[in-house]
């Protein structure tokens, strides 16, 4: 079966065979034996040349989050053909309008910054307290405060977008 | 005075360690929860539970009267606070006292004398006990503030009057910074402590964190446990802990520990406490707090000693003498523990709330594991972030480490972002093997910390496609079925033979 | 000499015990195992692993070829046999020298000479240390067997000549019994050491079972680290253990631990090992065979005395010195070990393999669990029946059984049956408790260890038909959601408020 | 919902209703608050009277085993409908003929009756081999060995008949 699988900024195709626990992977033109066995939910036993691993594979989304030897990388992984329709049909993989989102669920307690304002890397954006802590978020980049959607005192879910910004 | 059965106003894993004393000396466990926390660890494993209220501490676990209510309701006789949460309240000791329940923790008089900060640093000086400069009053107008932090010269350090681990503490090190350093602060104290007046200290350049472990019982019998080394800190937060301390030896022990027992003294302390001093480059002293509590970290101090606190605490409320002396106390080896956080160390220890979805903890010889959660336990997002503590023993410090090492990658939490990468690199440090370390350690090596670009990058490829591969069907792989034990052999396993060529 | 990587030539407990100290000392590992064991711990914790045959041990753990080609392909250049298997077997001590592998153990003529169990008590009685009465040369006929059983007089103990760890020993009250004991025997024997023959000794009444833990370097050196209670026993195997002896005094355990150098010494013992010698009634002391290997119950000797064995031994196989003397030696406290073995202990100890659907480990203070196991692993039917290792301290022999009695009752192991229940009213039993224990202990006090029909009856209905419910749809109840430490906090706990009625 | 439940020797009518954490179950006359959790797979919090309680529950077959304050609990569940059913059909719960069957996997090493002899109570019956233990099983009751279904070295599966008793 084939794959494309996206590991930091590589794109790797991937073909992998096999079943019951032997597996013959290849990756580009590299090709790996793999004695694999499910341990536990998400848990996987990999014995490759005699080398053992375990990996715990958690799937997020679109990617697969996967811990192994006290490395965590983050992997996406693409049935072949959904690959080719999806780049040759000319879409963007990433993109979108660049906003700040809540990363963690929590009370906003302060906003720094109104529609309007010009922010430089590094000014402090807004705090939010969670877990009995003060979040500071700043600016990474320079540009042009848009939307204020949250005001201090207020919660918010992860994934929320708190500020737009324009250039 | 006699105790039969005892509250734990706390949760997580300080929660779950006291019910473990409580179990060992025969006494019956009443568990409390918020409404966040009806399958957390501690609900599971006391003899009763009830709950306190909602989920924000400010409306469970810091309501006095609840707490009390339910103590007297179900037949407790005595009360443990943990650390945090009220363990450092007066008014709390004294309703528990008020109630006809026995406070395991010093009298409020001397929780108030601590407590206040500043009043502590009056005392000390008063004592002989260096302390370091800094204001003496507790400062609630910004003005004020800034007038003695140009005064004091900057870097300043800002601490809450009535603070404690870490919180409502900020480092400034320009004038132009006081002002939001001071409102985070001031924020922090207020939630934390219900005050949010501060005081400020001449910041000292990398310090070394060093307390002294002091016990105390009703018979005046007053012991110190040795000192504990503190240093390695994110957020003035502790996350490495150990005993003893690389940089102490038996003299300065001995001088630490005997200013630690006359600040005890002087202040009609009973119960286990602690005293913390800060070391600077020169190896001069200063005291800098006492915390009338239980600590975190106290585990290190009873692998290295062989004394049980908790146990110890709570024969000092029953009435109980200490039973053991100075000359009595032997250090053997070494022991360090290591805080497990849901925190991204990578990304400015971001708190990481969410459901472990799996979890495998360390074992074998000299490793201890001190943990408030369980698989499939869901972390509220309302409290603070230690998940468990991994504490390990070893003849020395050297072995010690290797321990740690060891301990460190045989622990898997999965779900959540933990510190774990962190302390791994963290105890593999060169700096920390030869102890050459201070509180601004961790804040100064962490760029070097983060994680390389991955030796293990293909493996972790390989075991997402093969997961994929199979949650597609691809070769229907599942766990090994029970039958596997029945009589018929498994296939020879599909893995290359010894000798097969190794080349990678 | 110097050890690089080592192949561990075992499997379960002991094989994760060895890959922990290999990994704490910087060593590479190599795990073999046999089709039954291709997900077995020790696999999944070694850092390479290969495939030695079919599940029987004696076409994988006992092919002596086998093991030696997979270690020099893997490019070891040590292995630890660990206990049992082929770790008293000279010819495979022997094949790893001339493989050009350390051999974690000590030199084959030791071997063989403590091997022989008969051979072991001629060399005891030359020393002057006594041994038990009995026959003096291994005996092959059954025709011998009973003339020397009659001469010694019933009742007698037939014992494996090249046995050890229970396996092909029996005692036999009387004449009758004589025929299907050395049936069993012999059969047990045969498949344990692949040698059947057996000698015979006169039955001690109620005896204590009482070892010496002994540490030789090829230096010269020789310590012990004092003695191991191991009275507790089911079929001739150990269940519990502790260091040190209620009934051993400093002097005794001067004597004992001087007469078991003078028998190391003598032997040209190096690396670890144990002397075992039977205490009657009266107080006597009889020598009863030395094992050349570490022992299952070693960590209880560790905790107490701060050594750790399997690094020493790997430290004593690298040519180190042993680095500490007599006089370094300390016994700090009390340890306790108790076997978790799958068995059932109600039902004649039948083994009871299968998958562990739930495991639930104790931690907590001064708790180690040394385990082979986890959940979801699938327990084969092919070896012997223990799973892991409980082994707690505590600074005196009382408060150590406070804190095993509490670790037992955290321990939860559910999809095969274990002898963790029996093992709870072992330690909680009032013989155990004031140390008046024997051989004959656990025999004679199982039928009053049998579970009353349970106080918990109602509780486990409710249990039992709350999940049938479920999973019918009744109340739609499943594990507390991640999204619970969302926004909107979850409704009031449905538990009854304190103070609610408590009758019951 | 209503339920027939056997637990060693007694039979009780248990009546459950609720949902979402909080429970009343009725057994015979008396009546249970229940608050209950799933915490793990098979696994439940119980919270009654504030009494603290974590079950394990598997199912065996028809069997519900629960393991609960170190107390292991044999528990039979049956809807009520199907209880009625099944009683008034007249069939037994138990019976059918004795026999010795294998209680765990493993291989006979030994066989010491033949068809025709008779046994009384403590006679060896046969030796299983399993775990490297030898495990011997004796006559628990006088009767004669009607058939006598495996022989030395053969290996048997849990469950597996291997001797049939008559009277």
């Amino acid at each position: 079966m084939k794959f494309v699988a996206t590991i930091g900024d590589r794109v790797e195709s991937v073909d992998i065979t096999g079943a019951g626990g032997g597996y013959r992977v290849s990756i580009g033109d590299q090709v790996w034996e793999v004695d694999a066995r499910v341990i536990g939910p998400g848990r996987y036993s990999l014995l490759i040349d005699g080398v053992s691993y375990v990996a715990d594979v958690s799937e997020q989304e679109a990617t697969s989050v996967v811990q192994v030897g006290g490395e965590t990388h983050a992997v996406q992984i693409e049935e072949h053909m959904r690959y080719l329709i999806r780049t040759q049909g000319g879409m963007t993989a990433r993109g979108g309008a660049r906003t700040l989102t809540a990363p963690l669920p929590g009370r906003i307690t302060h906003v720094a910054v109104q529609p309007g304002d010009a922010v430089t890397p590094g000014d402090t954006l807004l705090v939010i307290e969670a877990m009995k802590m003060e979040n500071e978020f700043k600016a990474s980049a320079a540009g042009r405060v848009v939307e204020v959607r949250v005001a201090a005192g207020q919660t918010v879910n992860a994934g929320d977008v708190l500020l737009v910004f324009g250039p | 005075m006699r105790i039969a059965k005892v509250l734990v106003a706390n949760r997580g894993e300080i929660a779950v360690r006291v019910i473990r004393a409580c179990r060992e000396l025969g006494l019956g466990t009443v568990a409390v929860f918020s409404e966040a926390d009806r399958e957390a660890l501690h609900v599971l494993m006391a003899d009763e539970a009830y709950p306190i209220g909602p989920a924000p501490a400010g409306e469970s676990y810091l309501v006095i009267e609840r707490i009390i209510r339910v103590a007297k309701a179900a037949g407790a006789d005595a009360l443990h606070p943990g650390y945090g949460f009220l363990a450092e309240n007066a008014a709390f000791a004294e309703a528990c006292a008020a109630a006809g329940l026995t406070f395991v923790g010093p009298p409020p008089a001397a929780i108030r004398a601590m407590g206040d900060k500043t009043a502590a640093r009056r005392l000390a000086r008063r004592l002989g006990v260096p302390t370091v400069p800094g204001t003496l009053e507790p400062l609630t107008s910004d003005e004020d503030v800034r007038r003695a932090a140009r005064e004091l010269g900057f870097p300043v350090m800002i601490k809450a009057a009535l603070g404690g681990g870490g919180k409502g503490m900020r480092l400034v090190p320009r004038a132009e910074e006081l002002g939001p350093a001071l409102r985070l602060a001031r924020s922090e104290a207020g939630s934390a402590f219900g005050d949010a007046s501060v005081y400020l200290e001449r910041a000292i350049v990398e310090p070394r964190h060093i307390e002294v472990q002091v016990m105390a019982d009703a018979h005046g019998n007053v012991v110190h446990l040795g000192e504990r080394e503190c240093s390695i800190q994110r957020r003035h937060q502790k996350l490495v802990e150990e005993c003893p301390s690389p940089v102490v030896d038996a003299g300065l022990r001995e001088r630490l520990g005997e200013a630690a027992c006359r600040v005890v003294r002087e202040a009609g302390y009973v119960n286990a406490g602690t005293v913390e001093f800060l070391v600077d480059a020169e190896g001069s002293v200063y005291f800098l707090e006492m915390n009338t509590r239980l600590q975190v970290e106290h585990p290190v101090t009873e692998l290295v000693t062989g004394r049980d606190l908790v146990c110890d605490q709570l024969r000092i409320a029953a009435g109980e003498p200490l039973g053991y002396t100075q000359d009595d106390v032997s250090w053997r080896g070494a022991a360090i523990e290591c805080r497990i956080n849901a925190e991204d160390p990578f990304a400015g220890w971001l708190p990481s709330p969410g459901t472990i979805t799996a979890l495998k903890t360390p074992g074998g010889p000299g490793v201890r594991e001190d943990s408030g959660v369980y698989e499939g336990y869901t972390v509220p997002r309302y409290y603070d972030t230690l998940l468990a503590k991994l504490v390990v023993w070893g003849p020395d410090r050297s072995a010690a480490i290797d321990r740690m090492t060891r301990a460190l990658a045989e622990y898997r939490i999965v779900g959540v972002r933990t510190t774990i990468p962190v302390l791994e690199r963290i105890v593999s440090h060169p700096d920390f093997r030869t102890g050459r370390i201070s509180t601004a350690f961790l804040d100064r090596v962490l760029p070097e910390l983060v994680p390389a670009p991955g030796r293990l990058a293909p493996i972790a490829l390989i075991a997402a496609v093969l997961a994929r591969y199979e949650g597609l069907g691809g070769g229907v792989l599942r766990p090994s079925p029970p039958s596997s034990w029945r009589w018929g052999r498994p296939g020879w396993t599909a893995g290359p033979q010894p000798g097969a060529d190794r080349s990678r």
